[in-house]
């Protein structure tokens, strides 16, 4: 296992103290909890955004702490839901007395988790809500399964919604937004090769050179399915067929999109992916009308990409143009 | 004579699971390197040394505060799907016990309760390819063999969820992680079962007198 | 060879086309000259800012083209010099009347590229300055050799000498701006793997699991030495100490520092490395005023990291502060 | 008699050297991995499919201007230090040759000048492990063997250019990219060196009438 860390256990707390180190000056870390935190005290009256998951998928969710997005993010162990208790202590420390909303990926450990913190917070007698995003398309849906995953979309989410919520927006439209939001998006992912658990010391999945795991989550679980090495053009298809798929869209429908990297991807490839897929949209009479290229919800250092569409009416490009000034994302 | 179960007892079947989650870490992570994302070991092992180290910390003046610490523990250590399941059960189990010492019938219900708190939590039935496929028919086995006394219902109990964890490897996973996998997740042992079979067996081999 | 690719010889003219579906609002791309500029016509009376190198270092250069940055990036095939006719034509194009600065990495074939490119430019009336950034510390600087490589420290320069473009500073003296960041400069990189080049399609170098290269450049050159695989925070001393080692220090000495990915390696990592450098320096009296942590200026798919320190006194880090907006660097 | 060079034995040196260059072009860049940045063998092969390209599309009037359109068109398609180094040597070694054919002595004349071209762009010196290492003691050999005609001096010419590739070979490098490995250059073959020998080769393979 080749990964510039120390002991495997203590990947995520020493993390955090470079994240510490590197923006202490608009981030503050609860070490003890493993939460990050915008600086200063929350804001009375607006809703508090706290989302969260395993780590390994960075920037998610940390990167996203900021003005016009959320206001704490909890971290797991690697690949690994947090605890109630860490999200409690976000629900607690960033209600401004408006409530606060959950942002939860749509993976058994996570909902869970976060479900037991919820509860708990209600007990304290904080209004929480919970928008459960469950975005992609590899994974059949079903009322007899744990439904699809949460992925890409949960990215433009955090965005929109965090936009929402800067504006004063109360927590039960918030609720509505994330969840309209939430319908509207969709992914796919594909992976050239597996990522490594740094507990688990080697790749969670082999892969012959010249196989790809199509349909691949973010926590180097195996793909719905194994198909031979493509090129960037055939991939883009395969990837955004099944995005388009399984949405009604009409020509001139506008979207926002997201190519993103699963960590091990350089730029460069990712730019070429996103001129195949702007070209597959554009083929398909869709308008793409705001875009993000990079590595935003990662998996380690697996190579591969996915992509996301969310469907955008003028309502969402205006909270996507919203300033944001998070680590990951700033724009005004 | 009706035996029942102490504390020390109990103490004892927790330091018994939490050796058997350690020493079977790398073989639980591997199961789940198959078909969830590799860490069904690393967490269970985080949170049954954070049960254990509890132990030693502190005095449990009953079964209930001893389950209640560990249940909180796994919660609050855990994470994952695995850290609510198992956290629950032993909460609910706790829950369900008298101050007093446990006899064959209290350990049932106590165990009934737990199992419920898991159904609950994650809304899993038997055939989801899940750790309920390890604790239904160990449940159903315990009540059957009830009336053969503690040891042998302990016994029965760890057989059936051994067979049950095997009868889940060829089927197709409808909740958790492995649920992601469709088709392909057939023919691959769940993690979560095997270590509820380490449970039930660690029960067998410390609840009832040898 | 996994990458999301088509055929290796169209990556660069393809990543071209996904820059340009991504961020025509804000670039422009010249397809035939592979050049990205900025969108509109040079501004009168600032001096045009090109820089430019092989391709394979995203962001770097042409996520750096945009207002406080950059006016140009000449893209060259992968790992390969841009050819002089396409520095003339971006010196022809951002040519507000005030000249043109060249931002050169020393590597040989960069230097000649250049060198021709100017003297062309020299004879079509445009005052050309050059700037060539030499801060490797893995190499021993000579009157003899080739001299040091320009790495990380390119990235910092962009921005600070963009910033004082921007403002309207003269040719002359972006020049001595420039040369004076580059003397305090200094950078030095380890990587984990090799990367690959997609026309040759297998590693540069091969690396045993427990082995990395310490000083390595960015094309995947094999390093200055080969070191068994080490920890994140042995990892961080090998790497700050020869780049403290270089320049005098003293103590209370303020920074900007950037630990960077080399395309590979996610972010995750990077933080922890950047929180083990942070220590070290602080221990060594540092003062790190400012910080960049991520992959900006890369080597393909490479495993691995780089530290560049520049030393800065209170006119830089106004430069440094000063807005930005490029794709890769964004902040007001 | 003195053997002079025209024009179509000046082409059939450049398509050679380009069939040369395409045919190792592995090799060279295999070279290049070991002590570069693996892409000697594809830049020089872009470079010159360029060059045949440019044959194929366009006639000659005379020497100097094929030599400049192969300069020109090495240094617009190569890149990297090859491209102004091979670029520059085919524009000064043009800009040598008169309108008409070329003897011995003008060849030499030029093949000075094109040097000497590499040498001003590059600042390497025999023994700084580059390309400079095969030219300089070819251009040499050549002088010594004018006498002898224009094939002797040509293969003269090739001989010694490959064993001033070899004697760079245990150096360490001073110049262009495997300077950066310091000691570890030493005991690799240099990729520039190398396909300068072909080009020699080339040459001597077709300039003179066999
Ligand atoms: N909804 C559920 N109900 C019961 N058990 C479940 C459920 N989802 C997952 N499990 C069990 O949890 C195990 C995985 O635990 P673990 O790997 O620790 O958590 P995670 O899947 O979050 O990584 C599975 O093997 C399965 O037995
Ligand atoms: N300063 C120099 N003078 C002469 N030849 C050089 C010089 N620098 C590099 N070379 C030659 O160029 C060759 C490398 O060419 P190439 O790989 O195409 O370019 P780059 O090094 O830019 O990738 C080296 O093997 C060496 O022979
Ligand atoms: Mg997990
Ligand atoms: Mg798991
Ligand atoms: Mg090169
Ligand atoms: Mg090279």
């Amino acid at each position: 296992m080749k990964k510039l860390i120390n002991e495997p256990a203590d990947v995520v707390s020493q993390a955090l103290i470079g994240i510490e180190a590197a923006h202490g000056d608009r981030l503050r870390i609860d070490h003890e909890h493993k939460v990050i935190y915008r600086n200063g005290p929350p804001r009375a009256g607006k809703v508090g955004l706290v989302s969260g998951g395993g780590t390994g998928h960075e920037p998610l969710h940390g990167g996203y702490v900021g003005v016009g997005m959320l206001d704490a993010a909890c971290c797991g162990e690697v690949f690994t839901s947090p605890v109630p208790d860490q999200m409690l202590a976000a629900t607690a420390a960033v209600d401004g007395g408006a409530g606060v909303l959950h942002i939860v990926k749509n993976y058994t450990g996570d909902v869970m988790n976060f479900e037991m913190a919820a509860e708990l917070a209600a007990d304290n007698g904080t209004e929480v809500r919970s928008i459960v995003v469950d975005d992609d398309v590899a994974v059949q849906d079903s009322l007899y399964t744990a439904g699809r995953r949460g992925v890409g979309t949960t990215v433009l989410l955090e965005k929109l919604v965090g936009a929402a919520a800067e504006s004063g927006r109360p927590l039960d439209q918030l609720l509505e937004l994330a969840t309209r939001i939430n319908s509207v998006g969709r992914s796919m992912g594909l992976a050239l090769t597996s990522c490594t658990v740094p507990a688990a010391g080697r790749p969670t999945f082999e892969l012959g050179d010249d196989e790809m795991e199509l349909g691949i989550g973010i926590h180097g679980e195996p793909g719905r399915s194994r198909v031979p090495l493509a090129s960037a053009a055939e991939a883009a298809q395969l990837l955004v067929d099944p995005v388009l798929g399984d949405l009604p869209y009409g020509t001139g429908d506008a979207v926002i999109a997201m190519v993103n990297g699963m960590g091990g991807t350089p730029l460069l490839e990712l730019y070429l992916m996103y001129g195949e897929v702007h070209r597959l949209l554009q083929q398909a009479g869709i308008h793409v009308a705001r875009c993000l290229v990079g590595n935003y919800i990662t998996s380690l250092d697996m190579a591969g990409c996915s992509v996301t569409l969310v469907k955008a009416d003028e309502e969402l490009l205006a909270l996507w143009d919203a300033p944001v000034d998070t680590p990951a994302l700033r724009w005004s | 004579m009706t035996e029942s179960v102490d504390i020390d007892r109990f103490t004892a079947w927790l330091r018994a699971f939490a050796g058997a989650i350690h020493e079977h870490a790398a073989e639980l992570t591997e199961l789940d390197s198959a078909i969830g994302d590799a860490d069904h070991g690393s967490n269970m092992d985080r949170g049954m040394t954070a049960v254990a180290a509890a132990l030693d910390a502190d005095e449990f003046a009953s079964a209930p505060a001893l389950f209640k610490k560990v249940g909180m523990t796994l919660v609050s250590s855990v994470g994952g799907a695995s850290g609510p399941l198992y956290g629950t059960f032993f909460l609910r189990f706790g829950g369900a016990l008298g101050e007093g010492d446990a006899d064959v019938t209290a350990l049932g219900a106590a165990l009934h309760a737990g199992i419920d708190g898991i159904v609950q939590r994650g809304k899993a039935e038997v055939g989801d390819k899940t750790m309920v496929d390890a604790w239904m028919p160990a449940v159903q086995a315990y009540d059957d063999a009830r009336g053969d006394g503690l040891a042998a219902a302990l016994r029965a109990a760890a057989e059936a969820a051994a067979r049950g964890r095997d009868s889940a490897t060829p089927l197709v996973a409808h909740k958790g992680r492995a649920s992601y996998l469709g088709e392909r997740s057939a023919g691959h042992q769940d993690p979560g079962a095997t270590s509820t079979v380490l449970l039930i067996e660690s029960a067998a081999a410390t609840l009832a007198a040898s």
